[in-house]
């Protein structure tokens, strides 16, 4: 697989440690006109030794990207300035040369991985284009020669049939793949620095875990410095030598990974982990960072998070903390770092969580043998000529007053299905019961019932919210829809939602836009509470929100859930969250439900050998934990739902794969106890141990 | 893609008949037809005498017997006879819609060139003073009607400046030669051009604005490529896509352009023929006239689809 | 030898009709097809040309033609009687069905011919290979100057051999063969016709190489052309010099302008008289009292226009005594009121110049009207609509114009009893009567009585507002040596007839 | 788009402020947009109080004050016959500005019902409007207007009807597609499960959200429909001698002498033209600056 002329051409390059690759000292830039700026860096600094990888994490518009940008010239000018600072490459400042100088530089010296890998390449070339391109501005090649390297880039990252692919277009690749497309595009010129700017944030869990993989392994093999840049703490934790922590353009702390972990000095890296779901320990209260990510059209002349600091003091408000050598290796920026660090870790908040009564409870929601399919027409006459099988045969409960978890990989079918229950799409077979009722052909008044019953938050909280409703009418629209109450009374019942939901009444005139994250997703929980509904779908809330914010909305779910009895079906993929928050999971894999159990036996003793490959994949933040977990990396992309395989769909991914899985699709079998309750699995394999 | 192309050919029949029809009906209902439009004071003609040639022309029949029989004759690939001069329509339009194509292609390419050009050096130096008097340039382009700017360039080229001819297709009388051709071209072709240009240039502007801030010409930069061929490869590539809209939008608008140029400009293309067809009420040609240029447009459109395909492999038609 | 180009603008395109069925472009004709006779340019008789002399020996009821000799057609083949006789045959044809077989009306047969109970014209007949004699249903004294001249002689080779009902539109018409100074070289449909020397013409050989025609649509660019010498003559066929372009032609050294070249074109406000609000003379009288023509014809004319109140545009056909009818409004109110003119109603005026010299004569009389309580609603229409108009009556007033410039008879159509459409419901038998008269003698003096005495009764009734004779300005190249001289010599144009133009004689300056 | 962004821009301003209000104030704030209004507001109002600014009316002639150029009593002078171009400008424009305001409020209203209904509905519904939108646009606008103008006679109303009828299939489309687009977003399928009926879906969900680019579309087409009236005025199917509009007063200065030595009776109506279609323009984009709620979200933010 790895090309050894690959590995031939490369510089020699000198071992981790002995003196910075690159060296980046007070560098500030900011946005817009003076005085109407953002400061989006101030005074950022870290080294970079050779070989060496590190990461920079914190929330969203913490900076990070400007960060990388502005060291590649990136940034565009206007409406972004460099206001102070250098960035010396190999003793050369980056920031003072001219374009001309700087374009040799990019692309050969440093290269980057962009975080989102359909729209960073472009749609109309050949990848075999944009990838040789590089080659033949900086190396001379010709276009044949370029193509070779290319091919060997490409086997390296493992794109299978390479000398095919490179005539094909970006669209014709899955997420997975173009993200290693862009990896071979920023390592074609053998790099001495690689910047990767969150490059698994688009990606699902099972194909994150691969791209990790490899780009760890690349970078011994190659043996450059990398910047990984990422907002997940976590899922760095495994693989890098050093993190950088930022906010508000500033980095708060820097330290070698372990001893980040093990000696946390500033508040803004404690509540990061704190608002981490933890996978050892279930069942205890997310500690989420209180407040609102920062205003960065303020200048830098204090500690940005003192608002949100249980430790700060008149000090913090008002001048900006230098950042402190505090061991080696580890500064952190942070007037009283000293008392933070003595503090112990925040226990979270103890089992306030509810317990909800685990016990048998009759069905709210039985679904039974539900199949969607959409149909793909062709030809002249538009005859049908196959169909998406978005969701292939899925049965499932939801018992009154607990929360089932629907998990998978994208494109599997949950958003489908969850649509299905609520009757925004038609299925192609099968029944929905709703507290014993069957809705499908419902009309008038019936259905009025049902949708006042059933609700659904949705994924995308800008998307699902329109943004030229005012907050109040948009909670108000299912009482005007359902034609509840008065004018008067819906005013008060819209004006009680926002309190329950934790919005101020003043938001209540606002636009979407006007809002934060966090903000428009309570609005949309609130919406769905409005007319009382027993039911909730959730369709993964919280995956677009940051981490910080992710825990104030699963808090709050978890304590609607609580005062108001509701159920939730909760569609997601991130586990970790996913085990925090559910009594049962649902593990979907391309249109089927797999495995269904309680959370505890499905993350405890996994029997689906997928089930078992997702549960892998979620990173840890924990650098110790994550080298000693075996991770199992799936090869191959998600297949394609108009054609799924025969058998068991997931036969050509699975490494227990036998001759009747290519055949017969596994029956349902029930590995449940009395004890743990109910676990269905529909593997031929199940309960055998080898994996 | 053969499919899509096949059943937008189909679909195509239905929307043509619908087209003829109702021009068919309009043509009938102009007052007058094309027996009184021959009539002059010099040459007066009796009562019978005009029955006579109506009966001739067909034009005494119920107006859905003339319409099936025009229908008739288009089913045989026959586009019927001029009322005015006996000749075949087919023919009149075979002999004149290449000069018409000469003047809209090369206007379409030069405003297209021309436009899209002065669009992306708008679009790269956004609110700089390039930009701001390209645009108000191309604004003022868009304000000055066809007829009007026809006169203006001929007062300018061909009176003052004595560089170009000022009408025709080529210097009357001389053998034809390419280069007097495209003299007597320069003029009308301009005259069209400059209006659409402008159009041009405010969407390529628009997109490539749109395409610059694009993630992938990030990447672009950062794998360190001239500034060039980022713009060029990268950039216009993508902001061509939306412009081919607009250059299908403006081929209907072009023939009714044709129309007022050709008559400025005595250029003898068909919307020299379709004024004069009108003004003699020659229904057959108008009806040919319709017929070519609703084909002629919805196969620029079949082909605009195609190239949309082409400039963008994202795109699938089936 | 190098006798150079001439190249003439002409604003239609009437030419693939043929000649047999356009009532334009005999200007083109006369240089490659031509007729027994022709109109002198200067007006006053006809020019024998494929006749060589005719008599008449029962005063106008018998006309023997005999033909010129040794004439060629273009194509070698000898000109003779059959050819006459043929051409005869094929206008009053009624499977060809020109408008000009009107012309041939009073030829013995034509009736039997037209209604198809004839297969020929008994009237025609060849008397040998050069002598064609041809007889009337009655004398008609004047019928060669006044008929004969429109009628053109085509090849009987050539045309023969195609069925009369397809003549219209033939390849021949694109192609022409003729017996005339100038060869039919090429046609490009609407940009130009060329036609070469003819070395063997019977007046002599022309001294020019060749002319071309060159077809415009529109005035504009034919002024453009002048400018720049792209073109030699706006003549006639050209529609004239816009008035408005006038003065800037006059300042260019290389070009003749005549600024008034009389066009024989009365110009007349049309009353539908069969609506009642016009059927009172005085209020006819009172429009005319109400435009001041002078200051239209000074001012929105530039002098282009020669008053006039009657219907004549020739001075011998006009009466010395008519009322003037002179600007004023006053006068004008006081005949609406008592003819009882109701203001309040909009008038129907249509009219179909569309050049800006009448657009702005429009504006002119729509104001001159508004100020006396008439308040006219111009509509611009194209000729089909105008027909159609007519036809149905579906109008009140117009602006409109006739040309008569060749002889006053010509005027009979606006006039006579139920010469629908263009008379509009006038009906006066005394002018009836004058008019036949009128042609009942070929000697002028005595023609003139009968016509001043009908200019008279017109003058004083008024079917129509007589407004002015109009002028056309013209403007020639003077490199073309001959071609001013000739138009500066002409009387006026000869509405729409081939003369005998000399051109042969012309040629371009060294 | 992160939420981060939208955390950054400052929200305090007052919050009981509407939509429209914001949309106001954003639009004040484009300076060209407010320079457009100025002066379209202007040409609108004193083409509206036209009899009270200027002196002469538009058709009184002066036929011994012919051409003079502009002056003392006649400010922009007057044309062939002795009319004054400055009222003729004033009046000229309530013709000229109505044709292109009236033709494209018809031809919106068309556009936007056709487009919204075919693409909520979609299916097979979509496939038929689809297929008249194709008709109409293959439809050779220049020949219906001719043939339709010689039918009901060539009146400045008549063509304002036809061109409007003629023009709607491109904002049809434009309206279809952005309705596509919208019709599964969350928001919409949102106000489904609720249970809000597709009528109230169309108006409170869609319509205002696919306003902007039509807006935008709409104005452009304005200053299309004026140009097009100048095109008629050509073939005299525009207003009728002596109405006057700007198209036919450009038309009337059609000639070579007037274009060389009497510049004041086509720079002023040309101009006109022009302004108007600048200033409409500049709205046009205010406009969609103004309703985008993203673009305030400002920077690189798409
Ligand atoms: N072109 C720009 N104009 C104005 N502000 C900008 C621009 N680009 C970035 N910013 C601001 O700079 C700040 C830092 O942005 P940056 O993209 O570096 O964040 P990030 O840490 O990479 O966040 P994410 O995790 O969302 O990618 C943000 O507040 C952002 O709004
Ligand atoms: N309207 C539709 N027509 C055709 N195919 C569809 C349609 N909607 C969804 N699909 C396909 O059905 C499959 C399941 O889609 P669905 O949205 O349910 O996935 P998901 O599990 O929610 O994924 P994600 O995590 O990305 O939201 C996908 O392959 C999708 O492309
Ligand atoms: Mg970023
Ligand atoms: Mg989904």
């Amino acid at each position: 697989m790895m090309g050894v002329d690959v590995l031939a051409g490369r510089k020699p390059t000198t071992a981790p440690g002995q003196g910075p690759v690159l060296e980046v000292q007070g560098l500030s830039v900011e946005f817009g006109p003076k005085g109407r700026s953002v400061y989006a860096v101030n005074d950022v600094s870290f080294q970079l030794a050779e070989g060496e990888s590190l990461a920079i994490v914190g929330e969203s518009g913490s900076g990070k990207s400007v960060t990388a940008q502005t060291l590649m010239g990136l940034i565009r000018k206007p409406p972004g300035r460099v206001t102070a600072g250098r960035a010396l490459y190999r003793g050369r400042d980056l920031l003072a040369m001219p374009d001309s100088e700087l374009r040799q530089i990019r692309g050969r010296d440093i290269a980057m991985i962009f975080q989102d890998p359909m729209s960073s390449l472009n749609p109309v070339l050949t990848i075999g284009l944009q990838l040789t391109e590089a080659l033949r501005e900086h190396q001379g090649l010709s276009q044949p020669q370029a193509e070779r390297q290319a091919l060997d880039m490409l086997d390296l990252v493992g794109i299978a049939n390479a000398p095919q692919r490179m005539r094909a277009f970006p669209h014709q690749f899955s997420g997975g793949q173009l993200q290693r497309i862009g990896i071979a595009m920023a390592l074609v010129c053998k790099p001495s620095i690689l910047i990767a700017d969150e490059p698994t944030t688009a990606l699902d869990v099972t194909i994150q875990a691969q791209i990790v993989e490899l780009v760890a392994r690349l970078q011994k093999q190659l043996g450059m410095a990398i910047i990984w840049i990422s907002h997940d703490l976590s899922l760095v934790a495994g693989f890098v030598d050093r993190v950088a922590v930022m906010y508000a353009g500033s980095i708060v702390e820097c330290a070698p990974v372990n001893e980040l972990f093990s000696k946390t000095t500033h508040p803004y890296t404690i509540g990061l982990l704190n608002s981490i779901p933890s996978l050892t320990a279930a069942n205890t209260r997310l500690v989420p960072i209180k407040g609102a990510p920062p205003n960065v059209t303020l200048a830098p002349t204090f500690c940005a998070f003192a608002p949100r600091c249980d430790h700060a003091e008149a000090r913090c408000r008002e001048a900006k903390p230098p950042l402190e050598t505090v061991g080696a290796g580890h500064t952190t920026a942070c007037w009283r770092w000293r008392q933070v660090e003595r503090l112990p870790r925040r226990a979270a908040a103890a089992a306030d969580k509810l317990a909800v009564a685990a016990q048998k409870q009759e069905p709210l929601l039985v679904v039974s043998d539900l199949k969607v399919h959409f149909p793909i027409r062709r030809g002249v006459l538009r005859r049908q000529v196959g169909a998406v099988h978005a969701v292939d045969g899925v049965s499932f409960e939801v018992l009154r007053g607990e929360t089932l978890a629907l998990v998978g990989e994208s494109g599997c079918g949950k958003s489908t299905t969850g649509r299905a229950v609520l009757g925004l799409e038609r299925p192609s077979a099968g029944s929905i019961l709703f507290e014993g009722r069957d809705y499908a052909g419902a009309t008038g008044e019936q259905l009025k019932q049902r949708q006042r019953d059933m609700q659904m938050v949705f994924q995308n909280p800008f998307g699902s919210l329109n943004p030229r409703m005012t907050v109040g009418r948009i909670v108000g629209e299912g009482l005007r829809a359902q034609k509840i109450g008065t004018r008067a009374s819906r005013d008060v019942r819209v004006s009680e939602l926002l309190a329950l939901v934790g919005l101020r009444e003043a938001l209540r005139n606002r636009y979407p836009f006007e809002l934060s994250g966090g903000q428009r997703q309570r609005v949309g929980i609130a919406r769905a509470l409005v007319a009382n509904p027993k039911f909730i779908i959730a369709d993964e809330p919280i995956s677009a929100l940051d981490v910080s914010i992710q825990a104030q909305i699963v808090n709050l779910l978890d304590d609607l859930k609580a005062r108001l009895g509701l159920t939730y079906l909760f569609i997601g993929h991130d586990l970790s969250m996913i085990r925090y928050l559910s009594d049962r999971v649902a593990v979907m894999y391309l249109g089927r439900i797999v495995e269904t159990g309680t959370t505890a036996v499905v993350f405890g003793s996994p029997l689906h050998p997928y089930t078992r490959a997702l549960l892998s994949a979620i990173p840890v933040p924990d650098p110790k934990a994550g080298g000693t977990r075996r991770r199992i990396v799936l090869g191959g992309a998600v297949p394609d739902p108009s054609k799924p395989p025969p058998g068991c769909h997931f036969h050509p991914r699975c490494p227990m794969a036998t001759e009747i899985c290519t055949k017969v699709e596994p029956p349902v079998r029930d590995f449940g106890s009395p004890v743990s309750g109910q676990h269905l699995v529909a593997c031929h394999h199940a309960g055998e141990a080898t994996l | 893609m053969l499919s899509y192309l096949l059943r937008k050919l189909l679909l195509s029949i239905p929307v043509l008949f619908g087209v003829t029809v109702i021009v068919f009906a309009i043509a009938h209902a102009m007052p007058g037809d094309a027996v009184l439009a021959m009539i002059t004071a010099e040459a007066p003609s009796s009562e019978a005498l005009i029955a006579m040639r109506r009966g001739e022309l067909g034009l005494d029949q119920p107006l859905y017997i003339q319409y099936l029989n025009w229908i008739g004759q288009i089913l045989h690939g026959n586009l019927g006879r001029s009322f005015v001069n006996g000749r075949s329509v087919g023919e009149i339009i075979g002999e004149r819609l290449p000069m018409t194509l000469e003047l809209m292609g090369v206007a379409l390419l030069v405003a297209f060139l021309v436009g899209t050009t002065l669009g992306v050096i708008s679009a790269l130096r956004q609110y700089r003073l390039t930009d701001y008097s390209l645009t108000l340039g191309g604004f003022v382009g868009v304000s000055i009607p066809d007829f009007f700017m026809g006169l203006l360039l001929v007062y300018v080229f061909a009176l003052e400046l004595r560089w170009l001819p000022s009408s025709g297709i080529s210097t009357a009388g001389d053998s034809f030669s390419l280069v007097d051709n495209l003299r007597h071209l320069i003029l009308p072709a301009a005259a069209l051009a400059l209006f659409r240009a402008a159009i041009f240039m405010r969407y390529a502007r628009a997109g490539m604005l749109e395409v610059l801030n694009k993630d992938y010409m990030r990447t672009a930069k950062a794998k360190g490529l001239r500034p060039s061929t980022i713009t060029l490869r990268h950039g216009l590539r993508n902001a061509l896509i939306p412009l081919v809209t607009v250059f299908g939008l403006a081929l209907p608008t072009l023939f009714g352009g044709s129309v007022v140029i050709e008559t400025i400009f005595q250029w003898p293309g068909i919307g020299l023929m379709f004024i004069d067809a009108v003004v003699n009420r020659d229904s057959p040609v108008i009806m040919g006239y319709v017929l070519i240029t609703a084909i002629i447009v919805m196969l620029a459109n079949l082909a605009i689809d195609l190239a949309y395909s082409v400039l963008d492999p994202r795109v699938s038609y089936d | 030898a190098d006798g150079g180009t001439f190249r003439s603008a002409m604003r239609t395109g009437c030419i693939e009709m043929g000649t047999l069925h356009t009532t334009c472009g005999h200007r083109l004709d006369e240089t490659v097809l031509q007729g027994l006779v022709h109109i002198k340019w200067t007006g006053d008789g006809v020019q024998p040309m494929l006749a060589e002399s005719w008599k008449t020996p029962d005063g106008g009821k018998t006309y023997v033609f005999s033909l010129r000799h040794g004439v060629k057609w273009h194509d070698g083949t000898p000109f003779t009687a059959n050819d006459v006789v043929f051409s005869l045959n094929l206008y009053a044809n009624p499977k060809v069905n020109s408008p000009w077989s009107q012309k041939l009306s009073a030829v013995a047969g034509y009736k039997a011919f037209q209604d198809g109970s004839a297969s020929s014209l008994v009237g025609v007949k060849a008397l040998d290979d050069m002598t064609v004699q041809v007889e009337l249903d009655s004398a008609k004294p004047l019928w060669v100057q006044l008929q004969l001249i429109a009628i053109s002689i085509f090849p009987e080779h050539i045309l023969g051999k195609v069925a009369p009902g397809d003549i219209k539109g033939n390849a021949f018409w694109v192609n022409r063969v003729g017996t005339g100074p100038f060869i039919w070289k090429k046609y490009e449909s609407d940009q130009y016709v060329e036609v070469d020397r003819n070395p063997d013409y019977f007046l002599g050989a022309p001294k020019l190489d060749r002319i071309i025609y060159q077809i415009y649509k529109d005035v504009p660019p034919i002024i453009a052309a002048l400018e720049t010498q792209e073109v030699d003559a706006m003549s006639y066929e050209g529609g004239g010099v816009p008035i408005s372009e006038l003065a800037r032609l006059q300042k260019l050294d290389y070009l003749t302008v005549l600024p008034k070249f009389s066009a024989g074109l009365p110009t007349y406000l049309q009353f539908n008289l069969e609506n009642k609000r016009f059927a009172d003379v005085r209020v006819r009288q009172a429009m005319l009292y109400a435009i001041d023509r002078r200051a239209i014809i000074e001012t929105v004319k530039q002098g282009a226009g020669e008053l006039s109140n009657t219907l004549f545009p020739q001075d011998w056909a006009r009466a010395k005594d008519l009322e003037p009818y002179d600007y004023n409004p006053d006068k004008a109110r006081q005949l609406l009121s008592e003819a009882g003119w109701d203001g309040s109603q909009p008038v129907d005026f249509i009219y179909y110049y569309s050049d800006q010299m009448n657009v702005d004569t429009v504006t002119a009389i729509q104001s001159y009207l508004a100020a006396v309580g008439v308040n006219i609603q111009p509509r611009l229409l194209d000729p089909a609509a105008i027909n159609q108009t007519y036809a149905d009556g579906s109008f009140q007033m117009g602006f409109f114009a006739n040309g008569m410039g060749l002889d006053p008879s010509l005027g009979s159509p606006v006039v006579v009893c139920g010469a629908k459409p263009l008379s509009m419901g006038y009906c006066n038998p005394k002018v009836d009567e004058l008019f036949n008269k009128g042609l009942e003698s070929a000697d002028r003096a005595v023609r003139a009585e009968s016509y001043q005495e009908a200019s008279r009764i017109l003058n004083k009734e008024l079917p129509k507002a007589w407004l002015w004779n109009e002028v056309r300005p013209l403007a020639f190249n003077n490199h073309i040596v001959g071609l001013a001289q000739h138009f500066k010599e002409q009387p006026l144009v000869i509405f729409n007839h081939p003369v005998y133009n000399e051109v042969e004689k012309w040629e371009v300056a060294k | 788009m992160t939420d981060a962004t939208v955390a950054d821009v400052p929200v305090a301003s007052g919050a009981s402020r509407g939509l429209w209000g914001e949309a106001a104030r954003r639009f004040l704030n484009h300076r060209l947009a407010t320079l457009g209004l100025v002066m379209l507001a202007i040409i609108v109002l004193a083409c509206v109080l036209a009899p009270l600014i200027a002196h002469y009316g538009p058709n009184d002639i002066d036929l011994r004050g012919r051409n003079q150029p502009p002056g003392g009593v006649h400010w922009l002078g007057t044309d062939g016959t002795g009319r004054d171009i400055f009222a003729r400008i004033l009046y000229g424009g309530r013709i000229s500005l109505s044709v292109g305001f009236i033709a494209v409020a018809i031809s919106a209203a068309i556009g936007i019902f056709v487009g919204a209904v075919a693409g909520y509905f979609g299916g097979k519904v979509d496939l038929l409007l689809m297929g008249l939108i194709d008709m109409v646009l293959t439809f050779p606008r220049l020949v219906i207007i001719i043939a339709f103008v010689a039918v009901v006679g060539p009146s400045i109303f008549n063509t304002m009807v036809v061109i409007g009828l003629l023009s709607w299939p491109s904002i049809a489309r434009l309206t279809r597609g952005e309705i596509l687009s919208l019709r599964n977003q969350e928001f919409v399928l949102a106000a489904r499960s609720l249970g809000t009926s597709p009528s109230v879906i169309i108006l409170e969900h869609i319509l205002p959200n696919v306003l902007s680019p039509i807006l935008v579309a709409i104005t452009l087409d304005v200053a299309t429909v004026i140009l097009l009236e100048a095109s008629l005025s050509f073939l005299g199917l525009g207003a009728q001698a002596p109405a006057a509009s700007w198209g036919n007063m450009l038309r009337d200065a059609r000639t070579l002498s007037i274009l060389e030595s009497q510049p004041w009776m086509w720079i002023p109506p040309g101009a006109m033209i022009a302004i108007a279609v600048l200033s409409i323009n500049f709205v046009g984009d205010g406009l969609r600056d103004a309703l985008d709620p993203q673009h305030i979200m400002g920077g690189g933010a798409k």
